[in-house]
């Protein structure tokens, strides 16, 4: 059976000693964004990283578009975008070339595009200035606009809201918004509620070990 | 790709038990066969007619050196099947293999050396032989260097078996460049003593000799493995079984 | 969201497959050429870091006459030899480095989930490593051969063998740094790791610059050397690209 | 008694051949052991585990 979107089956993930992902399944069908709530140290991040395919599970599987994410690795991650707890940006690289790095390695994107991206997250200001004199926040606004740049399906992300203001945060509610009326999916880990529109949103509670 | 194949070829349980199974089956030919041909070597065969008794120290430097080789490729294909096809009970193999193969390594330089004083006249000589089995050592003890440093087991594991891997495609490359480079600084002053050529008496203890350590080792692999495989185990129902609480 | 051409994502969304072929995908090389252009950019902005390892080359070949003999006979005796382990340290001394920032800003993670196949990613960060260190090195050795009392028709020699050379230890280091990321203080390990493996080079290395200084010809070991460079480049890549998706479980 | 006098000289070689046997034959002896002790430890880590309750 074939499916469109992203599915999890029965996961069971160990690290070192601990059992982090104890039969975890879910299905994020195109449209959908799964909500991905618990505690810290649930096992947030690990769904997310495995979801991605870089922690390989014990056992259980990851189905993009119904196959096995494992089979075909780097077509999987060419239809998605992760950003995790730090954005990864160069600490002497302008937030401008970080993004001209991160995103050109996916896609050819011209100034313009770059520009115009930074500007929606209201970056064009400081666009220009290394990365190390950026705020927690800015930097998340850097990843939001290359969020906005990939072009791929598939998002997951770890905390979107993280140390924005409410401004920003209405913004990462926008383009959840605007990748799920594309068709897209989007796994966002929180133990924030997501500012997206409830009837678009599943969520999955991972529990504490 | 299968998993039910997996199963069964890599299923901790079974491997426990065969290993234990097969472990006496190993170790007693063994044993058998090493004082045997120790008696071969020492007492029947004949005096080397050039190195006299000295020659004798073959029967441990060759086994030794044997060992030291015949490990890291065990290890190596261990890690290399481990990493492919991600079977934790390959990754077990490859860990029981690294102390086993490290201790002999050390041997057969120490036996080399020691056959060397006598015969060259010097206790270490930048003989291409020697110096390879130096720099096997070192890879060991890199590889375990390595294994040590990294916390996380599974991280360990699959992280060393790149090491190993990398490691057993350079060995060939090393030997290769250690000779070639030895064949360019030999004085040719110095009068070398050739390998002594073996007669039937003083072959056939060697062979024993050599399929006897093979056997040897055969037997602390699986003891060690069993030990790996436990440190591994997460779940606890055959465990239970095995060590029985 | 004008700057978003819808159609080109609902394409995107429903084959993925197709991001490479429509054009506006980002080809291999393409990838490579960007890690190679960032990792210099980068070292760039940091100045300081990239003299070090030329620096430490040069007070390396400088203690020789001073534990040896300050007489130029004895001195080009050793001359390749100190040369080439001289600049095999330096060459290691900058390998803690090379995946070190990337592993720690989450640029490796980005890089193993580009699409992009990580080997060629890896391949672009070594080239970067061994333009910073292993051209430069190249370029400075033939100061230090002469300061040895090699000829200056040693020159050509010493610097076509150093700038092979180390094409083959900036891949074999990029395995050992790969290997050793996540690792606290993994300078010892790094090298414990790295110099058994270089071990051909440098017997091949040093015995091309010591052809040279006799003023003999010097091709066969560096005929040996590149093929210890092309042996490298083909597999130390995979190597380093599997380490490196390992650091990331 | 000559004989066995005469068996541990070596023909002169006594200085080099007993220490390389004995050396790698410690070796062997000492493999085992240490293979013997991981393998106790591994059980008792695991009876430890299994005694100290939950499923890991």
């Amino acid at each position: 059976m074939s499916h469109e979107g992203l599915e999890a089956e029965n996961l069971n993930l160990w690290r070192g000693e601990r059992h982090v992902l104890r039969g975890v399944g879910f299905a994020a069908p195109r449209g959908a964004c799964l909500h991905v709530a618990g505690a810290n140290g649930a096992g947030k991040t690990s769904l997310l990283r495995t979801a991605c395919g870089l922690l390989y599970p014990e056992s259980g599987r990851v189905l993009w578009n119904g196959r096995n994410v494992h089979e075909d690795l780097p077509a999987f991650h060419a239809s998605l975008i992760y950003i995790g707890h730090e954005p990864p940006l160069k600490a002497d690289l302008s937030a401008l070339e970080n993004l001209r790095f991160w995103i050109g390695m996916r896609r050819r994107v011209g100034r313009a595009l770059l520009a115009a991206a930074l500007q929606r997250v209201g970056a064009a200001a400081w666009s220009e200035r290394p990365a190390r004199t950026l705020s927690a926040g800015q930097k998340r606004r850097v990843a939001l606009a290359a969020l906005s740049l990939a072009l791929v399906p598939l998002w997951l992300l770890d905390e979107p809201t993280t140390n924005l203001d409410a401004e920003g945060q209405q913004l990462v509610g926008a383009l959840i918004e605007e990748q799920l009326t594309r068709g897209g999916v989007v796994l966002a880990a929180t133990h924030h509620e997501l500012p997206v529109a409830a009837v678009r949103v599943r969520r999955l509670e991972l529990r504490l070990a | 790709m299968s998993w039910t194949w997996f199963h069964r070829l890599g299923s901790p349980p079974y491997i426990y038990g065969l290993a234990r199974r097969l472990t006496p089956w190993l170790a007693w030919p063994a044993g058998a066969l090493i004082v045997a041909a120790l008696y071969g070597g020492l007492v029947l065969a004949p005096p080397d007619y050039q190195q006299g008794d000295g020659f004798r120290i073959i029967y441990m430097h060759a086994p030794s050196a044997w060992m030291s080789l015949m490990v890291y490729t065990t290890m190596a294909v261990a890690a290399a099947v481990g990493l492919i096809w991600r079977i934790k009970v390959a990754h077990a193999v490859a860990a029981s293999c690294a102390p086993i193969g490290a201790s002999f390594t050390l041997a057969a330089l120490v036996t080399g050396s020691l056959w060397g004083e006598p015969m060259w006249g010097t206790w270490w000589e930048w003989d291409p032989r020697l110096t390879s089995e130096l720099i096997l050592l070192f890879l060991y003890l890199g590889y375990m260097g390595l294994r040590g440093a990294i916390e996380d087991a599974q991280r360990a594991d699959r992280t060393s078996a790149v090491l190993a891997v990398v490691g057993v495609v350079n060995v060939p490359i090393i030997h290769y460049s250690v000779t070639w480079w030895n064949s360019l600084h030999q004085a040719p002053s110095v009068m070398r003593v050739g390998k002594p050529t073996l007669s039937t008496a003083m072959l056939v203890p060697l062979l024993m000799m050599l399929l006897g350590f093979t056997l040897y080792f055969a037997a602390v692999l699986l003891v060690r493995l069993r030990a790996e495989i436990l440190n591994r185990e997460r779940s606890a129902s055959w465990v239970r079984e095995v060590v029985g609480t | 969201m004008p700057e978003l051409p819808n159609s080109t994502l609902a394409a995107t969304a429903a084959e993925p497959r197709t991001t490479g072929a429509t054009g506006e995908g980002t080809s291999v090389l393409e990838a490579a050429r960007l890690v190679l252009l960032r990792d210099l950019t980068l070292a760039f902005r940091r100045r300081g870091q990239l003299v070090q390892p030329l620096a430490f080359f040069a007070i390396v070949t400088t203690l020789f006459p001073l534990a040896i003999s300050p007489e130029l006979a004895r001195l080009r005796e050793v001359a390749a030899g100190v040369i080439w382990v001289a600049a095999l340290l330096a060459s290691l001394l900058a390998l803690e480095s090379l995946f070190r920032d990337d592993a720690y800003d989450g640029a490796l993670e980005q890089y193993a989930l580009s699409g992009q196949p990580l080997t060629g990613l890896m391949f672009a960060k070594t080239a970067a490593h061994w333009l910073l260190t292993g051209l430069p090195l190249a370029l400075m050795a033939p100061l230090a051969a002469l300061s040895l009392g090699a000829p200056a028709g040693a020159v050509p020699g010493i610097v076509a063998s150093i700038a092979i050379g180390t094409v083959a230890l900036s891949l074999i280091g990029s395995i050992g740094a790969a290997l050793t990321l996540g690792i606290r203080r993994s300078g010892v390990l790094l090298a414990l790791l790295t110099l058994p493996l270089s071990l051909p080079v440098l017997i091949f290395g040093a015995r091309a610059s010591e052809l040279a200084i006799q003023g003999a010809s010097y091709v066969a070991p560096l005929e040996l050397l590149s093929a210890l460079a092309v042996l490298g480049i083909t597999l130390a890549p995979l190597a380093a690209a599997a380490a490196v998706r390992i650091s990331l479980e | 008694m000559d004989r066995v006098r005469e068996f541990l000289d070596m023909g002169g070689y006594a200085a080099f051949v007993w220490p390389a046997y004995a050396v790698t034959l410690a070796v062997a002896l000492l493999n085992v052991a240490w293979a013997r002790r991981a393998l106790a430890r591994s059980v008792a880590a695991a009876r430890r585990r299994l005694a100290g309750g939950g499923d890991s």
